[in-house]
């Protein structure tokens, strides 16, 4: 199967590891990624704070630029904000003719255009357990996750809101086609109650403490169910979850050591892929202990501080204080 | 007053569901455009073909065929031999010239006095935007004697 | 220009009617516009259906010696028997008498003035035009058959057979489960007195079984339903019971000797057990067990038949085929009742995935003192008292994701539930509610009961129960989160027992039901009445009556009231022993036939045969019921239909045509 | 979705209620005068412990009218977009939508008291206006530097181990078409201005 594919600014940079990943399980499930055009960023949940017209402008260009390309139908994020972003506003294009009409207006001013409801936006996870299947899965799996307690953790946007005549692709509060994924890669996976709660989006950013409460109750949650690890399936939640996991045991005094990595990583080793080759040692909280018990050697991270190029371009002016 | 175009609609209801949603509607208020003027039959079986002939031919600009749901018809199964009838029809007023757009077929349960009424008042518009329908009168007297009971739309 | 003389009455409904239309223009119209269709005489009066708007058209009949009459009103469903009553007293044919609605499809629905006084014009001379070709009728009269069906055995059906067969009448009742008693029979206590059910139920169960006037089918189902109102077939199948009922005393002794234990899902709501031969409890009506071939080891596999073996009379029989029944009834109740929401498919609430989480039906067998605990409230583990239990209302009720109307029972069976707790256990409860309906004689007043109780009241909707603690005390709890709304903040309670109060749904089979018998439901599955107001138990179809939940949803009193309520209308038709019915018939003009028969399997009811002899076809008066499907469709044009005639409806056409909306603008803004 | 309460003016002019501002800033029918004060919203929200007010609440606070209240409350910029509120409301409210339909208009008025959100956004938002993508060096070291200039050492750590494993750019990327990208954005905001 063939899919425009949409990294999404985090899969740039910080979640590298699961691009890196989804890109080394594409071949072995017969999956095909065509990278959207000169994609810009899905504004995530900020820009709608501010304009309306404007944010779902900027989403309606990334759809323009993937309806370019005409040998694919679907496109495809790996990133739970972009997919919701991009799958809304084709939703309610496709809804609303006044709102069609105004973005496709602003369309125009760049030279673009995009019919509502032209392309099927889809989550990676779903692709790949509906389209790929978990039977086809399981018969490429040669070293099962065998022994290794797992949380499934989905987070809030790839199952929420219900939009459009096809809702979502699974139960908005228990979803279970992650963990159905990682039974078939062998893993034991818990029955994760707090695996469609909130990581927090931005929070930290806005209210420190509101923001690691919401990282503490699911990495105790976890560490509570004794998870060896949380599998996840967007990069705000790995961030939220990995990347401020220490801030958080520093803001609490608590000692909680729960590795995250990505639902794609899990496939990889399943697949007998080798770990660096999936991205496995950029995460903050190392995920080696964990990974010890089914055997996989993860190497020693290369410590990579770079000066900023002189190419680099100068910092953006920050928008005016009154 | 300006002389503009309003449409006339004729709606046949059977007396069980559509009429009794017709009803439902008049009990909760519900607002709807004021064009339709109603006929009760006992059943939507009970449509004959030429009704709607005359109806077009006397100056209705639209005609609502309204009955129970499929499977719910008070007479058992006799709302399907009225969804047959009025496909064939739709056929045979393409054939003379008349937009099949200004035969409406509608199902509504005695239950459903809002669908009725948000129906009844989208098909006046869709019939206000295919303007008056100007009949030749003798024409339409042609049809109503070529339409009278062929076979196909009896069955 | 019609010979006849026409008066016609304009209603004003009090301002229902002249509110938005001009009758008294209307009224003066169709005295000039339409004289010369025979229009005599055109009045307005405040209230047509009154006693002194009645006597205004009788003394028009016999004064200006009117030969028909055109009211327009409200719509016939409501007052056209009213109207034709007043002529025929008055001396005229009641079918040479129209009511045309000017009330629920104009005055009510067009709240422009001028609109509405054309409409109401075009409105009357549709059926001045149709009144010239009515005919003179009779209407028919058919023998009532006594016997009344009684569908569903639960509180409201045996009330209804219980009546009709104190009145004398022979009653058939059909349940479908191995014993009547329908819901109460599983509940301990009734609110709001605090009843024993079994205590009130039983003696009435009894009744019902050995009532001379009542033939019980238990375990059996109606199949199929063919004539009209007074004259019924219906097809009974009786489902093996593998038990001959003539020998079986109800010793009870196979049921205690089966080895295969299953889980109850009917009437033990799937918490408790029973075995694969049983009756539902021990005071079943009737007495005798049934097996339950799906479970049972000897079906399955062919050995066992332990029951046999101990059974003292010979009466178990695997040979047991289904059999069925064919009965002539005169009319039916159908008193089905409702079915509990499945309360996982809310799946933030945890039922089927949180052990402690119950639904309201488990939890009436927990407290029951014959369910599986003996009436101790306990966890799921079967042992530990819980010292704090949430019980949850509204749970799939006033709910778009689910359903939108209020469950009418849950308010006031979740209070007798905190009572229930607190006289059982002493535990601390928990009430979120979102309004307290406690709508009926002393009910309130148990709300007051329970509040002295000290129950805690929390109005919010809960948003989720899980068992992820958060914070220290959490742990091992299920912790039960909600805004508390009156005070406006978030709250998470810990509790051992959560109950889910969830909402009464219709029947799943309703559409197959409401097919059978040829009534509507409403889009959720309730059967819908004639009118919600004034004729709560009759449904659109002449001879069905419809008592109980299958209605809608209610408590025990309701339901036992619109039992009795069916069974006086069915009384009350047995007694009149004929039954009049609309004269809308067919009839073929054997002249104009031309015997190609299509009209011959056009009939639903099988009313039009052909006469092989004539090369002509023939309505059979008694089975046509009316559709006209068969006069639209007769090629020759040789089938007439009485009341609505061709001519007939094609002058009301006419009439409707009347050019006057040119005037006015309608347009939406 | 025009049968909201109205409160005259002396000269029995109509005007505008705030409820309906609300709902017609919200793109859709919004359903938010089928609200029944269930609290479901307020009970499901993860940050409902830290708002002022709960979801629940600022809907009664819009209906009663309270335009200042709302939009200075903290509970629009708290959301964190989780959609629990929406899929579980009974009456069908899209009040996440709602949220940021709020947040627009606090920041059309300007009249929150902690600005530290509504920056976020800005600062977020001035770097995809400028570069077509999001830059997080950029925009978490100008947040924290502009509001919580201690909390930088407390974010360090965190930063020097994204830094280390790579997981952090120095540079932002200017897409190709970035002038098409600016022309589609401003036409948006002028067709915004002009509704
Ligand atoms: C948890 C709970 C507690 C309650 N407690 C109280 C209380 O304390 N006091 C009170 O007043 N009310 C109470 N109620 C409400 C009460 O249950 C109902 O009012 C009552 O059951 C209605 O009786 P019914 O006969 O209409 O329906 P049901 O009790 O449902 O009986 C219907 C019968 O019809 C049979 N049936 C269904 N379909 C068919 C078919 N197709 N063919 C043949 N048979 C069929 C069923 O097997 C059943 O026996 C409670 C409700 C709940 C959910
Ligand atoms: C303001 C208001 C509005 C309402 N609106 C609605 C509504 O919109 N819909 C709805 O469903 N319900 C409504 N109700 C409820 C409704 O009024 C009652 O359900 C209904 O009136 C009950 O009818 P009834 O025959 O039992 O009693 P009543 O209407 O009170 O009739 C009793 C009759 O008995 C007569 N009578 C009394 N004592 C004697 C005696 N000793 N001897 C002889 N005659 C006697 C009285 O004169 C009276 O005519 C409303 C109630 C109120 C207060
Ligand atoms: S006849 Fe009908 S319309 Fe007239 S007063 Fe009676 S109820 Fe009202
Ligand atoms: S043992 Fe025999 S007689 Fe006794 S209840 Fe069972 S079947 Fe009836
Ligand atoms: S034959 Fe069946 S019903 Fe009889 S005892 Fe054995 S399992 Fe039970
Ligand atoms: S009766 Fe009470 S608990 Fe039941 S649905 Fe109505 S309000 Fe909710
Ligand atoms: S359809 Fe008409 S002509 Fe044909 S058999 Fe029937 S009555 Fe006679
Ligand atoms: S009108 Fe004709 S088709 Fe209808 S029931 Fe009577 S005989 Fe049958
Ligand atoms: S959940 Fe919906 S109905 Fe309930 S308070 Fe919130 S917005 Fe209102
Ligand atoms: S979407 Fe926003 S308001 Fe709604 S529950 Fe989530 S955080 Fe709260």
């Amino acid at each position: 199967m063939k899919y425009s594919y949409f990294p999404g600014c985090s899969l740039e940079r910080n979640a590298s590891a699961y691009h890196v990943s989804a890109m080394a399980i594409a071949e072995p499930l017969g999956m095909e990624f065509v990278e959207v055009e000169d994609w810009n960023c899905c504004g995530a949940t900020e820009y709608v704070s501010l304009n309306l017209i404007a944010s779902y402008a900027l989403i309606a260009r990334n759809l323009a630029q993937a309806a370019k390309e005409t040998s694919t139908k679907q496109l495809v994020a790996p990133c739970s904000a972009c997919y919701l972003n991009l799958k809304k506003c084709n939703a309610y294009m496709e809804e609303s003719p006044s709102l069609e009409e105004k973005i496709n207006l602003a369309l125009a001013a760049g030279g673009l255009s995009y019919k509502g409801g032209t392309l099927k936006v889809r989550h990676l996870l779903d692709v790949i357990v509906n389209d790929v299947g978990y039977e086809a899965i399981a018969a490429k799996v040669t070293k099962p996750l065998k022994g290794l307690r797992v949380a499934p953790y989905y987070g809030c946007m790839i199952v929420r809101p219900k939009l459009g005549k096809n809702g979502t692709f699974d139960n908005p509060e228990y979803p279970t086609t992650l963990d159905k994924l990682l039974k078939v890669l062998g893993a034991t996976v818990i029955d994760f109650p707090l695996k469609a709660h909130c990581c927090g989006g931005h929070m930290t950013q806005i209210s420190e403490s509101t923001g690691f409460e919401l990282i503490r109750r699911l990495i105790k949650g976890a560490t509570d169910y004794k998870a060896d690890l949380i599998v996840t399936l967007c990069p705000m939640c790995q961030l939220n979850l990995d990347a401020f996991q220490g801030a958080m045991n520093a803001h609490f005094n608590t000692t909680y050591h729960m590795p995250v990595l990505y639902f794609t990583q899990m496939i990889g080793l399943a697949f007998g892929m080798d770990a660096a080759s999936l991205g496995i040692g950029t995460e903050l909280v190392d995920a080696r202990p964990a990974l010890e018990k089914i055997g996989v050697e993860v190497p020693e991270a290369e410590i990579v501080v770079k000066k900023p190029p002189k190419e680099a371009l100068p910092m953006p002016s920050m928008p005016e204080e009154k | 007053m300006s002389e503009k175009f309003e449409p006339v609609i004729i709606g046949f209801t059977c007396n069980w569901c559509s009429y009794r949603a017709a009803d439902m509607a008049g009990m909760g208020r519900i607002k709807y455009a004021p064009n339709i003027r109603l006929i009760r039959l006992m059943c939507s079986g009970r449509l004959d073909p030429t009704f709607v002939i005359k109806a077009f031919a006397g100056g209705a600009d639209g005609v609502l065929v309204s009955g129970c749901h499929p499977g719910d018809c008070h007479y058992i199964e006799q709302n399907y031999k009225a969804m047959r009838r009025f496909y064939l029809l739709r056929k045979l007023l393409s054939q003379m010239g008349i937009e099949p757009g200004r035969l409406k077929l509608l199902w509504a349960s005695a239950a459903e006095g809002q669908i009725f009424a948000d129906e009844v008042t989208k098909f006046t518009e869709e019939v206000r935007a295919l303007g008056p329908l100007h009949w030749d009168p003798t024409a339409a007297l042609e049809a109503e004697q070529s339409i009278y009971q062929p076979a196909e739309v009896a069955a | 220009m019609s010979k006849e003389k026409i008066g016609v009455y304009i209603c004003h409904c009090g301002s229902n009617i002249a509110g938005t239309v001009d009758v008294a223009e209307v009224s003066r119209w169709a005295g000039e516009a339409l004289k010369d269709r025979g229009v005599v005489v055109s009045r307005d009066y405040k209230f047509m259906c009154s006693s002194l708007g009645q006597e205004l058209i009788q003394k028009d009949i016999k004064e200006q010696g009117l030969t028909r009459v055109v009211v327009a009103a409200c719509s016939p469903h409501l007052h056209e028997q009213t109207f034709r009553n007043a002529c025929k007293e008055g001396g005229l044919n009641p079918y040479l008498c129209e009511l045309v609605s000017i009330r629920e499809q104009c005055s009510w629905i067009h709240p422009d003035k001028a609109v509405g006084t054309e409409k109401a014009k075009a409105i009357v001379s549709g059926g001045v035009e149709k009144v010239i070709w009515d005919e003179p009728l009779e209407p028919l009269r058919v023998p009532i058959n006594p016997v009344t069906l009684v569908v569903g055995g639960g509180i409201a059906g045996i009330q209804a057979a219980l009546e009709v067969a104190n009145a004398g009448y022979p009653v058939i009742m059909v349940e479908r489960e191995p014993s009547i008693g329908g819901h109460m029979a599983q509940f301990d206590k009734t609110f709001p007195t605090l009843d024993c059910s079994a205590c009130i139920l039983t003696p009435r169960m009894v009744e019902v079984g050995s009532h001379p006037n009542v033939k019980l089918f238990s375990y059996a189902e109606v199949t199929n339903v063919s004539g009209y109102v007074g004259n019924f077939q219906v097809t009974i199948k009786q489902k093996a019971r593998s038990v001959n009922t003539d020998l079986c005393t109800g010793c009870g002794i196979c049921q205690e000797k089966c080895p295969k234990k299953v889980i109850d899902p009917v009437f033990e709501a799937g918490l408790g057990y029973r075995k694969a031969v049983y009756t539902p409890f021990p005071q079943a009506v009737p007495k005798y067990p049934v097996i339950d071939r799906e479970n049972c080891t000897y079906f399955l596999k062919g050995t066992c038949r332990a029951c046999e073996k101990f059974c003292p009379t010979g009466a178990i029989d695997f040979t047991q085929e289904d059999e069925y029944f064919t009965f002539d009834v005169g009319q039916i109740i159908l008193a089905t009742g409702w079915d509990l929401f499945d309360a996982r498919r809310i799946p933030q609430y945890g039922y089927g995935r949180l052990a402690n989480v119950f639904t309201s039906l488990e939890f009436e067998r927990l407290t029951n003192a014959a369910g599986p605990t003996g009436g101790k409230v306990v966890l799921r583990d079967g042992v530990t008292v819980p010292k704090s239990v949430a019980i949850v209302h509204c749970v799939g009720s006033r709910d778009q994701n689910y359903n939108p109307y209020c469950s009418a029972i849950c308010c006031m069976q979740s209070l007798k539930f905190a009572h229930l707790v607190h006289e059982r256990t002493g535990a601390e409860v928990y009430n979120f509610y979102l309004e307290m309906r406690t709508p009926a004689k002393g009910y309130e007043e148990f709300y007051q009961r329970v509040l002295e109780e000290g129950t805690h009241f929390i109005r919010g909707k809960v948003a989720e129960i899980t068992d992820a603690a958060r914070y220290p005390g959490e742990e091992g709890k299920l912790i039960v989160q909600a805004e508390n709304t009156l005070i406006g903040k978030q709250m998470r309670v810990p509790v051992d027992m959560v109950i889910l109060s969830a909402a009464l749904e219709p029947r799943r089979d309703f559409k197959e039901v409401a097919r059978l018998f040829g009534i509507s439901c409403s889009e959720e599955g309730w059967l819908i009445e004639r009118h919600p107001k004034l004729d709560p138990v009759a449904t659109m179809t002449e001879g069905i009556y419809i008592a109980g939940c299958a209605q809608g949803p209610k408590d025990i009193p309701a339901s036992v009231a619109q039992g009795a309520a069916a069974a006086a209308r069915v009384i009350g038709k047995i007694q009149q022993k004929q039954i009049t019915m609309e004269p809308i018939r067919a009839s073929i003009d054997q002249e104009k036939c031309s015997g190609c028969r299509i009209c011959n399997n056009m009939c639903p009811f099988n009313a039009i045969t052909f006469i092989e002899d004539r090369m002509v076809s023939e309505v059979n008066p008694a089975l046509c019921q009316g559709c006209g499907t068969c006069v639209a469709a007769c090629p020759a044009g040789a089938i007439s239909g009485t009341v609505f005639s061709d001519q007939a409806i094609l002058a009301q056409l006419d009439g409707l045509l009347l050019n006057n909306l040119k005037t006015l603008d309608l347009t939406p803004a | 979705m025009s049968s909201a309460s109205v409160s005259p003016t002396p000269e029995g002019i109509r005007q505008k209620t705030f409820l309906e501002e609300v709902i017609e800033n919200t793109p859709g029918d919004c359903h938010l005068l089928n609200c029944i004060q269930c609290g479901t919203c307020g009970g499901s929200c993860p940050s409902g412990q830290d708002m002022d007010h709960t979801p629940r609440a600022i809907f009664a606070m819009i209906s009663a009218g309270l335009k200042k209240e709302v939009l200075k409350s903290n509970t629009p910029w708290y959301c964190v977009s989780c959609y629990y509120c929406t899929v579980r409301c009974p009456q069908s409210v899209h009040i996440t939508d709602i949220m940021y339909t709020l947040k627009r208009l606090a920041v059309k008025e300007k009249v929150y008291d902690d600005s530290k959100a509504p920056d976020f956004s800005k600062t977020f938002v001035d770097w995809v206006e400028n570069y077509g993508r999001a830059f997080e060096l950029g925009l978490m070291s100008m947040h924290l530097i502009k509001h919580n200039p201690f909390g930088v050492f407390k974010m360090a750590g965190m930063g020097m181990g994204m830094i280390s494993k790579g997981r952090m750019a120095f540079t932002p990327t200017r897409i190709k078409g970035i002038d098409s990208l600016k022309a589609i954005l401003n036409k948006a905001k002028e067709l915004e201005a002009m509704a």
